[in-house]
């Protein structure tokens, strides 16, 4: 069940000019969230933006004895409330409902479980991180950015044991070009493994991951972005095409059906 | 005055516990906010636009967001009223919710065929007649837009059933009144009003329109200026209870409709914002009544005074 | 492209160095900023709406602030036509400003004359008919709520004046585009919308309206979403250019008129957020201007592609 | 000319649950703005609220070398942004247009000024006073508010050479009841001495005092609080009736006119 907390910001780091990830006090939805979850937050009171705006839950913050008091979010600087949580300061509260939507399913040992995070797509791998850890499920982060200035939080990923596969379109470090680059050097060498992708990102790289999954015969989660008005089921707004099973397709809501769908079953435009 | 106010009204032969209803398209099919809150807290709800047969809807995007307001153009997706009967009614009725269903038509027909269905399933309340959804062409609005053609398709839902009927008016002409009339002399139990107001936003980089049907309806704080005339000039001149809707997000402006003339009050934009709002807002009428000395909160309904200026 | 984009415009006979307009009852009589900006900034002003007689106005509270907009009543107030001529003109002419005057009457006739004297008047670049004020019931809003009206009184100041006229027409009504139409054959030479729209704000402690005159005319951003679909069916439906206002508060928001199809565009409740914005919305339109490769701000006129989508 | 500053917050004071003190830089208008004159402000991004609010020029601030440098405000908290002002922090941008408006006319010795507060009505008097300092003009501040928890600034006006009436409607200061028991005591027995009155504070206030001014036959200057939508004379939403001289009234734009007025001249309802 979803709560709605005014939480208080208990941090703001300045990751480059545009990412920052912001620190809220929210126990009750650290408490109950699940890898792929988000909140929609609302920061500054008024009309203006009169929306609220979802954000996956990227770490869930606990105190010494472990009990979970809080979340954080990963955001980049891309209009009029991403502009407010860049400026959040400690103290602010914002409006944060959650956790919504259907989390990501994840396999046991001996599968693998490949993460493959574009940009601000990182944002659902640390949480996922930590729940294959808990399964003691091997994993792979898979991690593409314009250029390594956009690469965050590598060492907390291999410092909890991912190991890490990273493209940049500049080259400035990993493979040069998309991370489709090493996922399918890596697919291809992976044969009889069994391997699970997991994917966010920009619709693109989605469907190429996709469809790479599909051509290897591996299964692929996809948490995709859609404006959303609610993140309840209330307004229609989220909409994502799906395979009907007959040829055609259905409009499914991505807020209470998704945001993590098998990317088998999305009809790509 | 100890006694709690009495928040109860009457809209034709429905009693609601409140005045409080969550707004069609708002409030998907109930069900969606079943888990989240207790959905007797409400009046009651109006559905999603349910025509005879399932619908798609419009392509993403489908809504934007504008100076505090929204723009829509869903489409009126949805499952269609034998769906909505077998699948949703069952467990709706089980929440103890007060289901009010609206309904679209591309033809006069359809709609008392809808109604007709509606009046044969168990657990619905009233039936909102949607007449003026601006985001399809055929979605009732050439009806919404002509006093015949309101007049007809309400004159044919009365026909097809006994359940109170609440036409459902656009703000998108000249004299909103005019049609409140339309509709209560063909039989309505209530009006209710304002639809969304048709309006365009532009991505000036692309030179495109925002939203996939170029098109769409705009509600939220923005309108409720607006909203607030029409429901007073409506309620002046019809003598069926008014339904008042337009930006409502607190119960600051739930008070500025009734007052204005509303016997009940819809919230459909600002329940995106805060699906918690409620118990807030009976909360904040209950103690509005309680301050004042108002024993009923029908008490409110067209006590606006416009004694010193007014128009 | 190294050159500065052509950001004139033309409007009948009416050459404007650039399409930004102060908007009617929101620039004074054009002096009163005269001393923070240069006027000549602006493509041009239109002077608060001018009736042949002096008006004193409504009584306060004339204004009040809605969600992104606010809500206005002023009632007209102003010192008439011949004052006008007399004490406002000289120095207006002075500052090298673009003088459009905003006319009222209270019949045709009233319309002519105060017509008939500005043409005779020096320093008058235009004249804006105010048929939709919604404020005062003699305000001229009867005239642009029917079509006969708006024909005849666009048609008696065309035989008054060899200046470029432009109805003002109101957006409360169903179908603006019909207004423009009439506007057009009755032979003006533009047609300008959106005038406020007909709205109301209760203070609920008092149970009394929030502004004297009880109903006043919403402005701001919060109106700009309709006021953009009307500009645009304004435009698809004359030949004339439409001069386009409603919430237009940046740079932004004036391409997207523009590019729905208004030749112009006018700025009011804005101006009152931010009297320096001037020079903002020019820097901002010759960026975008340059950065799109668009020589002339008239190429980017009604060039809004609902290819994909649309109504 | 009025400027448009993008002022930051140097300091905010809280003098009291709904008073406090903003401190802002703004040295062009710190440089020219003159006793009794007003800036609008809009703190906070966005459409909402949309319109600016006037609020008189309480303290000019100036460095060592006695060059301004900013301006604070004295704001009482009655609604969205004077919710906003108390809320200011360090650092935050605010808006501010000015100066605007008339100022008092301020009188030179042998006349005595003697300046008439209701509560947050103080604040154009610190400028003044200073005003009338520098030109020897004797003062007295006649200061009126609910309770002694209401009245602020008391030590900085005595400091500075002021006399202090007082009034609270308890009686926990100064005389009971409104700030017109002193104010009439004082004006009969200043009788043949040359006494110019500046209000400032509620509407009721400011009547009262412009009738005992008539009464004892004094001059007095009120500034009239109206709700107001530009501060420049573009709107005409401020407008105070005035007697026209032949027995009638006419309206005129306190923001332009005022709002310093003549108090016999204003026609009182
Ligand atoms: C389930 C989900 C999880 C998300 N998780 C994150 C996250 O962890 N970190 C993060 O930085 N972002 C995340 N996003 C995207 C985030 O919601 C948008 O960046 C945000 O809504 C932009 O709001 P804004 O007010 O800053 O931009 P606006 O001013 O509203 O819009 C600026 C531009 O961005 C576009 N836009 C608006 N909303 C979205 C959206 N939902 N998706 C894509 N484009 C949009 C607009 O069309 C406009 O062109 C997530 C989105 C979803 C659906
Ligand atoms: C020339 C001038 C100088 C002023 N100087 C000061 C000052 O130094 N310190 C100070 O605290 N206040 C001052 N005021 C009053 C101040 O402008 C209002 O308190 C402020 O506009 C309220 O804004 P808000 O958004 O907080 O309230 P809102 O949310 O806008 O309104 C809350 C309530 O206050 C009423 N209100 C709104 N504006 C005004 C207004 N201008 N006057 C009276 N009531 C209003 C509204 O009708 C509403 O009922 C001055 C006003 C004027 C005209
Ligand atoms: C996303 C969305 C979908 C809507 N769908 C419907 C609908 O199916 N049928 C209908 O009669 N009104 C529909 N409406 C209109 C609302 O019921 C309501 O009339 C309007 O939004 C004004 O109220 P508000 O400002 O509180 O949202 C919809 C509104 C929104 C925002
Ligand atoms: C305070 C105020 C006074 C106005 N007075 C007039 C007027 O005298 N004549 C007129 O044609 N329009 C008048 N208008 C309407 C504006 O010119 C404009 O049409 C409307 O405000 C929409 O533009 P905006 O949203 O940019 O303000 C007035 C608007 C405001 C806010
Ligand atoms: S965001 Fe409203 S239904 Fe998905
Ligand atoms: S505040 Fe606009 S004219 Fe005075």
């Amino acid at each position: 069940m979803p709560v709605d907390i005014r939480a208080r910001v208990i941090g703001n780091a300045l990751l480059s000019p545009d990412y920052n990830v912001l620190s809220l006090a929210a126990p009750e939805i650290a408490a109950s969230c699940q890898p792929g979850q988000f909140v929609m937050v609302k920061p500054g009171r008024g009309t203006d933006p009169l929306l609220r705006r979802p954000f996956s839950v990227f770490e869930v913050l606990r105190d010494g004895t472990g009990t979970p008091i809080g979340i954080t979010i990963l955001s980049k600087r891309i209009g009029v409330t991403t502009q407010l949580l860049h400026d959040a300061a400690e103290g602010d509260t914002i409006d944060c409902l959650g956790p919504l939507g259907q989390p990501f399913n994840l396999v046991d040992p001996p599968a693998e479980a490949w993460m493959v995070a574009g940009g601000v797509g990182l944002a659902p791998f640390a949480t996922t991180l930590e729940a294959l850890n808990a399964r003691r499920t091997a994993s792979v982060l898979f991690y593409g950015a314009r250029s390594s200035a956009d690469l965050f939080y590598l060492d907390w990923f291999s410092s909890r044991g991912a190991r890490l596969a990273l493209a940049t379109e500049d080259g400035s470090v990993g493979d040069t070009g998309r991370i489709t680059v090493p996922l399918e050097r890596e697919l291809r060498a992976a044969e009889g493994r069994a391997v699970t992708l997991y994917a966010c990102g920009p619709e693109p790289m989605l469907e190429a991951v996709a469809n790479l999954a599909t051509r290897y015969g591996r299964r692929c989660e996809v948490s995709v972005e859609r404006v959303m008005g609610c993140g309840m089921g209330g307004c229609y707004s989220c909409v994502v095409p799906l395979k009907d099973g007959t040829g055609g397709q259905h409009f499914v809501r991505s807020c209470i059906s998704g945001p993590v769908f098998d990317g088998a079953e999305i009809v790509w435009d | 005055m100890g006694l709690t106010p009495d928040l109860s009204v009457q809209i034709g032969s429905l009693r609601l516990a409140n005045p409080l209803i969550a707004a069609s398209g708002c409030f998907g099919y109930g069900l969606e906010y079943a888990g989240a809150i207790d959905l007797t807290t409400l009046g009651g709800f109006v559905t999603k636009g349910l025509f005879l047969k399932a619908r798609e809807g419009h392509p993403p995007e489908r809504i934007v967001e504008t100076p505090s307001g929204m723009l829509n153009a869903i489409g009126l997706q949805g499952i269609g009223v034998h769906r909505f009967i077998s699948e949703r009614l069952p467990d709706l009725r089980r929440t103890g919710a007060t289901t009010i269903v609206n309904i679209c038509g591309t033809s006069i027909g359809e709609y008392a065929e809808v109604a007709l269905a509606l009046s044969q399933a168990e657990g619905v309340a009233a039936i909102e007649i949607n007449i003026s959804c601006p985001n399809i062409k055929e979605g009732g609005i050439q009806f919404g837009c002509s006093l015949g053609g309101t007049f007809d398709v309400v004159s044919a839902v009365r026909k097809a059933t006994h359940l109170p009927i609440i036409p459902k008016l656009t703000p998108n002409v000249t004299d909103p009144a005019s049609f409140a009339k339309a509709s209560e002399e063909a039989g309505a139990d209530a009006v209710s009003l304002v639809n969304t107001f048709l309006a365009m936003v532009l991505d000036v980089e692309t030179r495109r329109p925002a939203i996939s049907n170029g098109m769409g309806g705009l509600s939220g704080p923005a309108i409720r200026p607006i909203a607030v005339r029409m429901v007073y000039e409506c309620a002046q001149s019809v003598k069926i209870p008014v339904i008042g809707m337009g930006g409502v997000a607190s119960a600051r402006d739930v008070l500025e409709f009734l007052i204005a003339g509303a016997t009940a009050v819809q919230v459909g934009t600002a329940n995106f914002v805060d699906p918690f709002i409620w118990t807030k807002l009976v909360t904040g009428l209950t103690d509005y009544l309680t301050r004042h000395n108002v024993a009923r909160v029908t008490d409110l309904v067209g006590t606006v005074d416009f004694s010193k200026g007014g128009h």
